[in-house]
């Protein structure tokens, strides 16, 4: 197992200006890289950057309902890990996931659409903010109830094992989500099986309002794989190489090793829970860090660039714009998109009809006169 | 008295409990640091500390289970399960363990624990977590279900239920947190478990409801006064042990009923209250008993298609308006 | 046809859907090494290998969830879930996910998996392993419920939950394992799901029951047609989606009904029937619909306790006795 | 952590003759112990081993029903762990639970009552089997339900600890149980909170047919305990005397250092899971292993307290002719005692009393004319 120095996060802020110097440390060499691919990967991030903060704007709007959690300030774990995935691998994630669901290959026009509940939402309207989900992507899925996507992410790797495939499955999921029972039971049977899954926590430090320290007795969340001998690694999550490369090596070796690893990567979560959240709860020093530019993937990614020459000032700009407009078109599109008929409203309780299935609106009775 | 919200009665009685109790507690996601996801445990972590308000990890089997295992031992733990959907991780803990324990050991030690939880749809939270699911805990002997529809219910059961040497679950819902009454200033009363109440008094026709629906049933029947139509609601208020006679006493009254509930309809509550209706209101009854219910699909999250599946007072006026049709009473 | 027991049908019947289908495999706690609990996969792990027979660790959120993601991918997973008393530890995965993927998606993936579950008192047991549940899973929209009351119908409704596309729970019953009866050695019929049967025609009385209850609903009216009473008795068949014509049809000829459930009587499965027949056959009852039930207490072990509180031939007989009587028919 | 050579138990069965070598080196020395306490713990065995056999008997006869798990092959553990408890102590068990609660102090004639299912049963015949209970002695439950006691013992620590008390909380298990979400979320909020409680893993190397192998991805169960940060240990389950001074510690810690500890007591499951079960699944190499009279904790210790002339031939004799007798009283005893009545059916769904409680018989209208 390997272990980076961490950032308390929830706890006390004493030492961000040592955490820096860490990344830089250990992230890969700029020299290495291929500037289409770094320019790609900022762009990427910025695009869920822009993207959530329309999103936000449009909840405060009233154009969005429901719960609607952003993924600002976890840009580079969403673009370091989705870019290590082939199209034919699968991902699962919890609710935070309209970065996921972009970066997976669904069009940022379908992801706000659902968003706005139309008819041309990647779920059609009837999953929203929590359920994005695309067949064709493989993005199998957004879910709502903590913990619940381990099950399932792990029956996709059975299923990928029992027909010889080489897929490999992505879970994410948050670090209040180590807590609960589903997770040790799927992290048990994917070892036993040796299933092709990497499991990825993103460690944003809390669950809502509680720390990893209030709620883990463990920590060190990528230890935790301990109890089922799964090798487990941590990565800076700020950092979108570092990610990419923890993440590539882990799915290479879920798919030639056939069996399941675990990666914890953390980062900061800039707002609050979900939009509505004001996260009172935060002390200065918590607030102070989660803003800290030091600890924002985008500025970061964009120094670093910007430093090495590849990023310039005028490509900033054309990206920056090319990103507003993206993500204004996705508005637009949303906005004009229909919302969906009342007569649909029985098309998707089941696949295979049959029989007497209920199909009575609320004012009517239950037999028809 | 002072009029106050649900959510402001439900805090002032938890408050007031942990003040009177020392063996009170409270347990639960996010209800300290956070201060409750729908903030019914404002300021009450900063007030007792972290021993009377204990934050959770998430891992609602584990603590709702811990739970029971204090009360087993005499304390009186307060339990906040975030909605009623997530209830089901912990399920088996409430209806294997806390409603079998008194039961299964023959009456050795009882379990004197509240669950709190909030039902509710129309808020757009999609199929998950939209869900009126206390079917499944007014289904089950040994637990006793409350299902407040006003501020001074709220204030009323809760203090009755963590007095109450018995697991009981206490409906709380989403649409009514910010609903306003008159809500008594003392410690007083405690309500009566397995007590319905007649909320209006009317002779046409009864309606039934609870939680939500039931003051959208008053909602109801105050506008159908206007065209002269004289509803009779009852709010159920205990889910189990359900009160049959007041119910039954009513219908006999009226000769017809409709119920109005914020489930799904097939095996919902309703079907029980429209099975015994007519079992004892036979030979009362002047037309079948009526049920407004959900539309028997996964809740989705698209507003019309949401606002379509759900009841509303509109459904429950037709099916009040066309059920005294049937009766025989022309009504617009 | 060959006569054989309900869990040999259930037995050749997997063997038979292994065999047609690659995509169909077994998984659950004590399948294979063990052969099934209750010996339903009997032989299979030897047959089919560990690829398409899967013991799981005692996990059943694990293993269920697990099914159904193997299903969203395709595969078609029999899960069997020791008893449904335990699906409470799996019910999370039950109804907020197999039933929710297909609509909160908005039907771009189906689940097409079975959970196989037996329910069942009466074997002493005690409170947490002898209830009847199934109103729990019957209650939610999609999801398919069918509870096979026979060997025939083990088998034909296997087979049809097998074939479908969507998430189905097949309740067994501990009491009907070794009951026998005549089954088609072919891969036919298929069930269709959703249509109950009128099991034996009559005309004095409805009798209705399901899964072990449907077969005593059975002998009580060969008994009774002894005495000259012509007992009509509907098998449910399906609990979800439910066949409410075929009740109401013959509610309307008889003029009466008795319902026999295995579960409680408050909020169980027999309130929405009742609910159903008064609504739908309104004009024809001649006397409120009658139901016979579990006593609502968790079920105590010692035997005497367990029979008392169970319903049994003896009280099925009764309520329909007195049903008669009410009607005016006097009988016995 | 301490680790202790364990035998593979389910798997194959190659060195049962250096595992008894084992044993007797870690075992205390007979000649630090008091005669008195050796001859009371091969007693208490004895009349576990007894109590079993004929409970097994009984069953036979169809005097007891419903499921019977025993304790053969478990005496050593029983009698180890409990013998460290206080009065005051807890225990929390799963339904493999005769000789617990014997061993915790309920007479064997409440214990045999409560089978036959009469009124003089320790939980007035409405448990059986799984479901010993008594208030006094302080056993909190045999349960069911896999892993159901887990939170609930836990709990019971947690008021422990709310009151300030310093009563320790034992709560014993299967090793299959460590499988089950329980599990995971119980230890993570036991270590969380620091509660007095120890976590005992009864491995028998079987959950019904399955094998710790095929079902725990970390099959040394005491070392789970690290996703937790909590100390694990692992005792031969078949020497009393090592059972009871790794028990002795680790209660006494959890009482002083008020936090939690696991513990793994490896022995073999004798007969069947259940009476009923004749255990086809074993293979011939784990049929003899499980009847081996070298892994029988009984035959063990009393040849030990034979070979040190601690037992003699006559107070074994004695010995085994009193706890004959108890166990016969205490069948005496059940079999003479009265089935509850019907009329007590409704006496135990509520504790408080309320309006409108159904007490309707199946063959009652709900309406009574
Ligand atoms: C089973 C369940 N319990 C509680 C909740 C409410 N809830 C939603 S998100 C959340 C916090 C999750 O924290 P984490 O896993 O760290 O993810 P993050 O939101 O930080 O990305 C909680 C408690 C839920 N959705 N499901
Ligand atoms: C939640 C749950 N799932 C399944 C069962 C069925 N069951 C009863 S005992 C058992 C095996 C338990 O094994 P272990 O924990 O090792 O205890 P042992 O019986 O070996 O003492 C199983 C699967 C159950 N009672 N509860
Ligand atoms: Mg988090
Ligand atoms: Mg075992």
């Amino acid at each position: 197992m390997a272990d980076t120095a961490k950032p308390k996060g929830g706890g006390t802020a004493k030492s961000s200006g040592g955490r820096r110097q860490n990344r830089k440390n250990d992230s890969p060499d700029l020299a290495d890289e291929s500037p289409k691919d770094l320019l790609d990967h900022y762009r990427r991030m910025l695009l869920v950057r822009r993207f959530e903060e329309r999103t936000g704007q449009a909840y405060t709007q009233a154009r969005i309902g429901g719960y609607c959690h952003l993924n600002l300030g976890e840009e580079a774990t969403v673009i370091g890990l989705t870019s290590v995935l082939d199209e034919r691998d699968y991902l699962f994630t919890n609710y935070r996931e309209h970065g996921y669901a972009i970066a997976k290959g669904m069009s940022p026009r379908g992801v706000m659409a659902e968003l706005y509940g139309r008819t041309t939402g990647v779920s059609r309207g009837w999953g929203g903010s929590m359920h994005m989900f695309d067949t064709e992507t493989r993005l199998l899925g957004g879910y709502g109830i903590v913990g619940g996507q381990l099950p399932l992410a792990t029956g996709a790797a059975l299923a990928v094992t029992y027909r010889g495939g080489d897929e490999v499955v992505m879970c994410q999921m948050g670090d209040g989500t180590t807590n609960i029972g589903a997770w040790h039971e799927s992290l048990n049977i994917a070892s036993l099986w040796n299933l092709p899954i990497v499991y990825v926590v993103v460690n944003n430090f809390t669950g809502m309002g509680t720390t990893v320290e209030m709620a883990s007795a463990e920590p060190d969340l990528y230890k935790r794989g301990s109890a089922f001998r799964i090798e487990g690694h941590r990565v800076d999550g700020r950092d979108v190489l570092a990610v990419r490369d923890a993440a590539s090596g882990l799915v290479e070796r879920a798919r030639s090793e056939q069996r399941p690893f675990l990666l914890e990567a953390y980062s900061y979560r800039m707002k609050g829970h979900s939009v509505v959240d004001p996260a009172k709860y935060r002390t200065k020093e918590q607030a102070e860090e989660a803003r800290d530019k030091a600890n924002d993937p985008v500025a970061i990614f964009e120094e670093r660039l910007l430093n090495a020459g590849v990023l310039t000032e005028d490509t900033k700009k054309e990206i920056s714009d090319a990103v507003r407009e993206e993500v204004a078109d996705a508005a637009d599109f949303a906005e004009n998109s229909p919302h969906p008929d009342v007569s649909t409203l029985f098309d998707y309780t089941y696949a295979t009809p049959v029989a007497n299935e209920s199909k009575r609106m609320p004012s009517e009775p239950v037999f028809a006169e | 008295m002072s009029v106050i919200t649900y959510r402001q009665a439900l805090r002032d009685t938890l408050r007031a409990e942990m003040l009177r109790d020392e063996d009170v507690f409270l347990i639960g996601e996010e209800i300290g640091v956070f201060e409750g996801s729908y903030k019914i445990t404002e300021g009450l972590l900063k007030e007792f500390g972290e021993r009377r308000v204990r934050d959770t990890p998430i891992a609602e089997e584990g603590f709702v289970g811990t739970a029971i295992g204090a009360a087993m031992l005499g304390l009186r733990p307060v339990v906040e399960v975030m909605t009623i959907n997530f209830s089901l991780l912990a399920i088996d803990q409430i209806v294997n363990h806390a409603a079998k324990v008194y039961g299964m050991f023959g009456g050795q030690t009882s379990v004197p624990m509240v669950i709190r939880t909030p039902g509710g749809g129309g808020q757009q939270l999609g199929a998950t977590h939209s869900q009126n699911i206390e079917l499944f805990y007014s289904f089950i002997p040994g637990l006793k279900v409350l299902a407040p529809s006003g501020p001074a219910d709220a204030a009323a059961m809760l203090r009755a239920a963590i007095r109450d040497n018995d697991p009981v679950l206490l409906l709380e819902n989403l649409g009514l947190y910010n609903s306003k009454g008159e809500v008594p200033e003392d410690d007083e009363p405690v309500a009566e478990i397995g007590r319905a109440a007649v909320s209006r008094e009317g002779s046409d026709i009864t309606l039934i409801g609870y939680s939500r629906m039931a003051s959208v049933a008053t909602q109801v029947a105050q506008s159908l006064a206007e065209e002269d139509i004289s509803v009779e609601v009852i709010d159920l208020r205990s889910l189990r042990p359900l009160d049959r006679e007041t119910i039954v006493e009513s219908v006999c009254k009226t000769g017809s009923a409709v119920i109005a509930e914020d489930d799904w309809l097939t095996y919902g509550i309703g079907a029980e209250i429209a099975a015994t209706i007519q079992e004892g209101a036979f030979d009362f009854l002047d037309a079948p008993v009526r049920r407004v219910a959900m539309a028997e699909v996964p809740l989705p999250y698209a507003k019309p298609l949401e606002s379509a599946a759900l009841p509303s007072a509109e459904s429950v006026t037709t099916a009040v308006k066309e059920t005294l049709n049937a009766v025989g009473r022309r009504v617009g």
